[in-house]
């Protein structure tokens, strides 16, 4: 059976034995669903394996007829892209269920249904980058918000039936531009050599398209995918959401499903609309160096923790956004590389707020103070995922993040000099809740508090060891991108800037 | 002067032929049987009738003739598929009104009589309303296969007339349902006036009642071309106001809101199908060749409808007006599929009709389990905290909701998909941006209902879910499945619509 | 080339060291300051091993390279983890790890009632790795990941007690405005490979022979500010005062003897651009120049010994930077000045600790005096470290300093009467006030209370003090013997050009600089030695004095350029997003539900309201028609 | 006598009946009103039967006197419910069902 589909049904499986667990049994049903996320973790790893990082076509393809109507396929298959994000994705499900261990309790329904509504959202999230047939990644790319909705709405804290509301509506409505966008496509097939939603074979489409036509298609994909990444202005859903969800949801939601948006980006809107991307590059950019900048400011402005986290990633996620756009090997591999490393470094931040705010019942950031002499290895777990949060050299943020600004200042210095400003902001953004919360005498109310157990520790390990290790040797991940990047670029008709003065001229 | 004895194809009418001699039985019944055995006898005889009629249907379900009544009733594909739908969706509401809570025990009693109180106490049940389902259904039936203007107008007269009483006879709030059927009537009648002046002119233009002349004496562009606009106009208001379509759906909030739930919810289904049926086929058949007169008025009121709907069903504080206004918006939608005017409109709207009419049986279905000492409950802020007391019934509600909002996997998403996908085909651009729209802004309220359900605390105050009466169990549980299978594996119904759905000429 | 296997242990050791203390934690502070000075003496043992196969190898061969594996490869862009041993690196290693491992030592007793020694020696161990990187690095990029390395060490060390509010923010400035630093490093590797399309460091030196003076220039001013931030030179350097937050060794190691002077090593190995960028290069000597007498000027101010002497490693830097900015003649010597001063400033600094040890805690100079008699072993490694750096022959500070001012002075033209007359004067001051610290502290009257009780410090403290200071005597004479030193770095900086014509003569040059020293000691031994100072400083000073105490204002500068206005904007920022941005959002919202209760109106439930309503509408669709029609 | 003035009287039926339906307020005369709207459909259809020279619209007129009929029965039977229940024929009093 094909290797995506199998790991895109395991998790069902899982959700349905889990069903089967009687109420009462929680311990049960968090090894079933612990048992379930490693399962496909390691049968993602397996697939890592399996994959020829040399050939740049699809791998492990299955294509299924669905609705033949309207040319509609099952159709399944993985890039160099898509499989890191698959593997962040598997990776990071059972951290994020060990991590979690006990967010899904107290929540407003019972602990089987959040697993339930996990493992069906790691389905969904394994199809989104599977999917090869814009139909079916849009049917992915919609329904995964109704579980991160309960799963925000039911299981978050604070203004939780909001936030779910909000993060809904945005989604929705970009969705649904995307889908103006898709039914064009559609027609626009439909007129040149049938209906297909085949990513491949629509991406030759826009030789017949009008540049009008080529934009507006263009815009309404860019649309949803800066909703789902998010750029500013369209960020404003993130942090409340971000607050609001339990930490695990919130890994799940900006480690991965915000990876949608930037993943989007490169798949469909450089793929299906090569014109229009150059036309709007410039635009695009300048929105980038915003989100890098005004997302730093604002986290380091934020008072609570977790909303702090999301604006450090919308910052973060503003250098994706330029090195995707840079149109250079080394800002495709970059951002891609980054996409990854993000998932990593935000996971380690959020699981320690996470236990941070559940020991000290608050998530204001000046209610904590001198951690590290109470709880050092706590103290220590974030200062480490800060480090990576703020790329410091050594750690795998550094690589990506490093690899984004030269990438982008080959082609458009101006953007890579603003942005290179944010690594200052970055260790003003990270120092400051540092030094507040886990610096400093020990405030009254943290003096109690317990360090990390070894649950706890087992679950962030291999986090961090992810972070250090790619930091000091991304080749393995590299490897698998650059063809994947390079093959972009080349097919977007870009070629790497030549060193204007190298020896060689 | 001789006349030729007329030639029934009785093969081809069975389906009409057996409901109302349903109907009839019913009336007999009335009259002669025993009030004890009345309801279930009743009861069968519908029951029988509408899957007998089913099943004569499918015996020709491949035949195609345009004088199956001396040419005043075409029968084809596009006319089965109508007619099956009508046949389903009703079946599925009469298990809804056979729930007899819903209904008065003496409809000419005064309320709050002592004729009243004392019908009740001897636990009297109204059962005219079978016979009556039974006339509107047949009506229902005949009316999309009518391909000339009389048998248009008594096929419309026949499932108004029964539906004007069916709407007075809710158990409890007497005076709003009376209220609800004197206002259907009024307008109702009103709205008949227009099309039978429309009738009228139509005639004059073509010196002829069926479409077939009409369409020619169009395509001839013989006779006065102000009479066939006064006959499309009047004729389009009157079947207009049958599918509720702005601006003249006024009647719908009230009278979806007074009527018996069970009989609100045969209305709203059953009567979109048969109108919109009635609807594509004069227009596709008939004024097709006119559409240079009619298309952009019915694109602008389909625009209008479609957003008028959605914004005022923000503010609604009632689920059934909620509703009522939710279908306008979808006649709106549905409307895109008659401009389209073309074969994948006409598959288009066929499917959606099918699947609208099923979730609206369903949703109406889940409205009748919510009750409390005094009846059922309609006021949306008593429903909040439904999702803790009956998370079962929440779920299936939101989930017909999605499926009206038009979320993937589930059949609003396809049929939103096919015909907006088919509107943008035939060059409206227009109604696929305004139908975006306005399904963001529709997302906007069924999420508002969603979180009410879901994320807000229960009030107490009495409101409480009954346990289902075995067949509006069978019905919600029918409609949810078919809608969820629509979603997933829609290919067989759509190919099966392709193959077969044509208008005959 | 030739190539080695061993370099990387190098780093590996001290690595190792800090990887195992952070681990294993609590359980390893019984033997974990051993283990962590074991690892680095051992380094320090490879660094002589590799020294002595250097020697044994003829000049053009000496410099070692050893690649471990391909770190970062996309597309044109391909990094090495790549490490270069050459006679430059080498002295900072032995540097890094010589001294490195005497503090290592000094801290087992200074640290001994710290609770969190173990924790201590492991960022010791993981500065001394991350500060061989640095020197190792054999591209930009490498350099960069030591480079920041040492930045975080520095500020662990600084915070290390960070329960001290002053002390974690003291930390974070530190970090903060090195990054402000490092972002000229990051533009510099940018231009570097957008320009040259390489960043090893022999693919630039390879490539700037062809660049254009532009591309070249833009790197070197990148690199310049990458240096000031890191060296603590003019503008950036506000940081370092803090920084003496941190425990008197680590001040003494990092602050003074390694890290700081990373700036100079990053002028001195990129001086193949710095060459062909005469602007770049005139723009380090003006740095170098401001920061000594900058540094000079503030060290006259401080009472707190430990203040005064972090401004004075500032101010001598300014010299190794001078020196580094005066080209090929100069780099030999900013290197030879870097090496002296890390042995007498180290020292020094060591014997400030110790003085520290006896008074409990004790920073305020106007508190000492007299403390000759109580620990005289202190004194007399202060005492020869302070000869040293003012400059007095045969001390090692004499030789390398006074290189610098004559090279300065041989500069030509205005400028390097400009230069000379600056070092010259900046030695006047160092004179001045370094003397003002030797008699405040050691020969001057008793000035602190009797329940005081001074003690020389431990054979383990003042062990390596002593080392230090035998460095401190001995190093000058030993690196000019021969020009010795300039022979050996001339394969990486190039051969050294003597002018021809020079303006002033050595000798002249000495004569001038030791009477600038006598003079400034002369003020100095009257103002404080036989005049009486009080015990608290006095307000009524003139305001120069004042500004020079508050480092002049460089703190209420940044505060009043950067900080304000940056808090200003945040505040603001985050308001808007609220208000502006998301208040759009909301907006849209509210705006459709407003239109929804609007319309709802239209629904009067008057069924005539509604026959009214079909009835326009049909007018109305009539209409339509009609117009389309016509 | 030219046939299309007939038209022109249909019209004006049609037009008073409709007019009369939005402004009478009593049930009853309000579907009088509609009863015009009808016969003056009547009134078209018989006339393009002439002008025609067909059958068809004159088979269309029976036909809605039929329906008509039906109509009344229909209604009639509602409005007078209402009417007990309410004591007024008034449609304006039945104005529950709003907004």
């Amino acid at each position: 059976m094909n290797a995506l589909t199998s790991m895109m049904l395991l998790p069902l499986l899982g959700s349905l034995l889990i069903a089967v667990i009687p109420n009462d049994q929680v311990l049960r049903i968090k090894q079933a669903a612990l048992g379930t996320t490693l399962l496909i973790a390691i049968s993602g790893v397996m697939a890592w394996f399996k994959f020829d990082a040399g050939n740049t076509s699809l791998q492990f393809v299955q294509i299924s007829q669905w609705i033949p109507s309207f040319g509609i396929n099952y159709a399944v298959g993985v890039d160099g892209l898509a499989l890191v994000l698959i593997l962040m994705s598997v990776l990071l499900a059972p951290i994020v269920v060990l991590a979690g261990w006990n967010e899904s309790e107290g929540g407003r329904w019972s602990v089987k249904v959040f697993y339930i509504l996990i493992l069906v959202l790691e389905t969904m999230m394994i199809g989104v980058f599977a999917a090869t047939d814009i139909f079916l990644f849009y049917v992915f790319f919609e329904a995964m918000l109704i579980p991160v909705y309960f799963l925000i709405g039911g299981f978050g804290s604070g203004e939780r039936a909001a936030a779910a509301v909000k993060f809904l509506l945005y989604s929705l409505f970009g969705g649904l531009l995307m889908l103006a966008s898709i039914i064009g496509l559609y027609v626009i097939a439909g007129k040149h050599g049938g209906h297909t939603f085949d990513v491949g074979q629509l991406s030759e489409l826009h030789k017949f398209m009008s540049p009008t036509t080529q934009n507006l298609l263009f815009l309404g994909f860019f649309i949803a995918f800066a909703i789902k990444a998010p750029v500013w202005p369209l960020h404003t859903w993130l942090p409340d959401a971000a607050a609001a969800a339990t930490p695990g949801t919130s890994v799940l939601l900006l480690g991965v499903l915000d990876k949608v948006g930037t993943f989007g980006m490169i798949r469909f809107c450089l793929a299906l609309f090569p014109d229009a991307s150059k036309t709007f590059t410039p635009i695009i950019l300048v929105l980038a160096v915003i989100s890098i900048v005004y997302g730093a400011f604002l986290a380091i402005g934020a008072r609570d923790i977790k909303r702090l986290i999301a604006y450090t990633s919308i910052s973060h996620f503003g250098f994706i956004t330029m090195g995707i756009f840079a149109m250079t090997s080394q800002g495709h591999s970059g951002a891609t590389l980054y996409m990854f490393n993000h998932g990593f470094s935000t996971a380690a931040l959020f699981l320690v707020a996470g236990w941070m705010i559940s020991r000290r019942g608050s998530s204001t950031i000046s209610d904590f103070g001198g951690l590290q002499r109470v709880t050092p290895v706590m103290a220590w777990s974030f200062f480490i995922a800060g480090m990576s949060s703020l790329a410091l050299p050594g750690l795998s943020s550094f690589v990506s993040e490093f690899l984004v600004l030269v990438g982008t200042y080959t082609r458009y210095p101006v953007a890579a000099v603003i942005a290179t400003f944010g690594i200052v902001l970055a260790a003003l953004y990270i120092l400051i809740p540092v030094q507040k919360a886990l610096h400093g005498p020990t405030t009254p109310g943290n003096e109690n508090l317990t360090d990390l157990n070894l649950r706890e520790k087992i679950a962030i390990a291999p986090v961090i060891a992810v972070i250090v290790a790619l930091g000091f040797y991304p080749a393995p991940l590299l490897n698998v991108i650059n063809p994947a990047s390079a093959h972009v670029i080349a097919s977007q008709g870009f070629t790497d800037p030549v060193p204007s003065e190298s020896a060689g001229k | 002067m001789e006349f030729t004895a007329p030639v029934l194809n009785y093969a081809q009418l069975a389906p009409i032929l057996i409901v109302l001699g349903g109907a009839l039985i019913g009336v007999l019944i009335e009259a002669f049987a025993p009030r004890a055995s009345r309801h279930s006898s009743q009861l069968f005889i519908t029951i029988a009738s509408l899957v007998a009629a089913f099943a004569a249907l499918v015996r020709v379900r491949n035949q195609a003739s345009v004088d199956a009544a001396m040419g005043s009733v075409a029968f084809d594909g596009a006319g089965v598929l109508l007619q099956g739908s009508i046949l389903i969706i009703a079946l599925l509401s009469v298990f809804l009104i056979a729930d007899q809570e819903n209904f008065t025990a003496l409809a000419a009693a005064v309320p709050g009589s002592s004729e009243e109180r004392e019908s009740l106490q001897r636990d009297l049940r109204v059962t005219e309303v079978y016979p009556l389902t039974l006339f509107a259904v047949a009506g229902m039936l005949l009316f999309p296969l009518s391909s000339d203007l009389i048998t248009l107008f008594v096929a419309l007269e026949m499932l108004s007339l029964p539906l004007y009483l069916m709407a007075g006879l809710s158990r409890r709030r007497r005076l709003m349902s009376q209220e609800s059927a004197l206002k259907y009537f009024l307008l109702g009648a009103f709205s008949s006036a227009f099309f039978l002046f429309g009738v009228a002119y139509l005639y004059g233009y073509s010196a002829s009642i069926t479409f077939a002349g009409i369409q020619s004496s169009v395509i001839g562009g013989s006779g006065n071309d102000v009479f066939l606009l006064l006959g499309i106009a009047f004729i389009s208001v009157g079947l207009l106001f049958k599918v509720g379509a702005v601006p003249f759906h006024a009647w719908s909030p009230d009278v979806y809101q007074g009527a018996p739930t069970a009989v609100t919810g045969f209305m709203a289904a059953a009567t979109k199908v048969a109108a919109f049926g009635a609807i594509l086929r004069i227009y596709y058949v008939a004024f097709a060749n006119a559409q240079w007169q009619w298309r952009p008025a019915l694109i602008l009121i389909a625009i209008v409808t479609m957003v008028f709907g959605s914004v005022v069903a923000i503010a609604q504080r009632d689920v059934k007006r909620m509703l009522a206004y939710s279908s306008i918006a979808h006649a709106g939608f549905l409307l895109a599929g008659v401009i389209a005017l073309s074969k994948s409109g006409l598959d288009a709207s066929l499917f959606y009709l099918f699947a609208y009419g099923i979730a609206t049986v369903g949703a109406f279905g889940v409205v009748t389990l919510v009750r409390d000492s005094a009846g059922e409950v309609t006021d949306l802020n008593r429903w909040s905290g439904l999702g803790k007391r009956s998370p079962l019934v929440a779920s299936v509600f939101a989930f017909f909701l999605l499926a009206f909002a038009g979320i993937p996997l589930t059949s609003g998403f396809i049929g939103k998909f096919s015909i907006f996908s088919a509107a943008y085909e035939s060059g409206s651009t227009w109604i696929l941006i305004s139908g975006v729209l306005s399904s963001a802004i529709a997302a906007f309220f069924y999420i508002r209902v969603i979180v009410l359900m879901f994320f807000k605390d229960p009030v107490e105050d009495g409101t409480s879910v009954v346990i289902p009466s075995a067949l509006t169990l069978t019905t919600i549980v029918v409609t949810s499945a078919i809608t969820l299978l629509l979603g997933v594996f829609p290919a067989p119904l759509i190919t099966f619509i392709e193959s077969s759905a044509f208008f005959i000429r | 080339m030739t190539t080695s296997t061993s370099l990387v242990y190098l780093i590996a050791l001290p690595l190792l060291g800090a990887t195992v203390l952070l681990l294993a934690g609590r359980r390893s502070d019984k033997w974990g300051h051993l283990l962590a000075t074991a690892l680095s003496a051992s380094s320090f043992g490879v660094g002589l091993y590799q020294l002595s196969q250097m020697l044994a190898r003829p000049t053009e061969e000496r410099a070692v390279t050893q690649k471990l594996f391909s770190w970062i490869n996309v597309g044109t862009f391909n990094v090495d983890a790549g490490l270069l041993l050459d006679q430059l690196s080498i002295c900072f290693v032995l540097l890094i790890t010589g001294v490195g491992t005497l503090i290592h030592i000094y801290s087992i007793s200074y640290m001994s009632h710290d609770e969190n020694r173990r924790r201590f020696f492991a960022y010791l161990n993981l500065f001394i790795a991350a500060m061989l990187l640095l020197v190792l690095g054999d591209s930009y990029l490498n350099l960069y990941v030591g480079w920041e390395g040492v930045g975080l060490a520095s500020y662990l060390l600084i915070g290390f007690w960070n329960q001290k509010p002053a002390y974690a923010t003291a930390s974070k400035k530190a970090f903060v405005m090195n990054r402000v630093g490092d972002m000229g490093l990051s533009f510099a590797i940018m231009i570097a490979f957008a320009t040259l399309g390489t960043v090893s460091f022999s693919g630039v030196e390879e490539a700037s022979h062809t660049a254009s003076k532009a591309a070249l220039t833009a790197i070197g001013i990148m690199l310049l500010v990458a240096a000031t931030g890191k060296s603590a030179q003019f503008p950036l350097q506000a940081w370092l005062g803090d920084a003496m937050a941190g425990p008197t060794p680590v001040s003494a190691l990092i602050h003074a003897a390694t890290m700081v002077t990373a700036g100079v090593y990053l002028i001195v190995r990129s001086n193949f651009i710095f060459d062909a960028a005469p602007t770049a290069q005139l723009l380090v000597v003006i740095v170098g120049a401001i920061t000594l007498t900058f540094g000079a000027l503030v060290g006259t101010a401080k009472d707190d010994i430990k203040k005064a002497l972090a401004a004075s490693t500032m101010s001598q830097i300014g010299y190794m930077i001078l020196g580094a900015g005066l080209g090929p003649a100069g780099y030999a010597f900013a290197i030879m000045h870097l090496l002296t001063h890390g042995f007498f400033k180290a020292g020094m600094f060591l014997g400030a600790g110790s003085v520290m040890h006896g008074m409990n805690d004790q920073v305020d100079m106007r508190r000492y005096g007299a403390l000759r008699k109580f620990m005289p072993i202190t004194f007399a490694t202060f005492g020869l470290g302070y000869l040293a750096i003012i400059g007095v022959p045969p001390f090692a500070g004499f030789y390398s300093k006074d290189a610098i001012i004559e090279t300065a002075f041989n500069a030509g033209g205005v400028k390097g009467i400009l230069l000379g007359s600056t070092a010259l004067l900046g030695a006047a001051i160092t004179a001045f006030y370094m003397t003002r610290v030797m008699v405040l502290t050691f020969t001057s009257k008793q000035r602190w209370e009797d329940n005081q009780h001074p003690h020389e410090s431990p054979l383990l403290m003042w062990a390596p003090m002593a080392i230090l200071a035998v460095g401190s005597v001995t190093t000058g004479f030993l690196f000019t013997r021969g020009d010795a030193l300039v022979h050996w770095l001339s394969p990486v900086v190039g051969e050294h050009a003597e002018g021809e014509n020079l303006l002033l003569q050595p000798i002249v040059v000495s004569g001038l600089a030791l009477l600038a020293v006598a003079i400034g000691v002369a003020i100095a031994i009257m103002k404080y030695q036989l005049s009486e100072v009080d015990a608290i400083a006095p307000h009524d000073v003139s305001v120069f004095t004042r500004i020079a105490r508050k480092d002049l204002l460089q703190d209420s500068f940044n505060e009043a350029v950067f900080m304000r206005p940056g808090q200003a904007l945040t505040s603001l920022l985050v308001k808007g997003d609220q208000n502006v941005v998301d208040g759009a959002v909301r907006g849209i919202g509210r705006t459709a539900l407003g239109a929804g209760s609007v319309l709802r109106k239209t629904q009067t439930g008057f069924a005539r309201s509604y026959a009214a309503l079909i009835l326009i509408g049909a007018i109305v669709l009539i209409a339509g028609i009609w117009v389309v029609t016509q | 006598m030219n046939p299309y003035n007939y038209l022109y009287v249909s019209g004006l039926l049609f037009t008073i009946g409709a007019v009369g339906v939005v402004v009478r307020r009593n049930a009853i005369v309000v579907f009088m009103c509609v009863e015009l709207m009808l016969n003056a459909a009547n009134l078209t259809l018989v006339t393009f039967s002439r002008i025609n020279g067909t059958l068809d619209g004159q088979v269309v007129a029976f036909f809605t006197m039929v329906v008509a009929a039906c109509e009344v029965v229909v209604g009639l039977a509602i409005i007078v419910t209402i009417y007990r229940s309410r004591r007024s024929a008034s449609i304006d009093d039945a104005s529950l069902l709003k907004r």
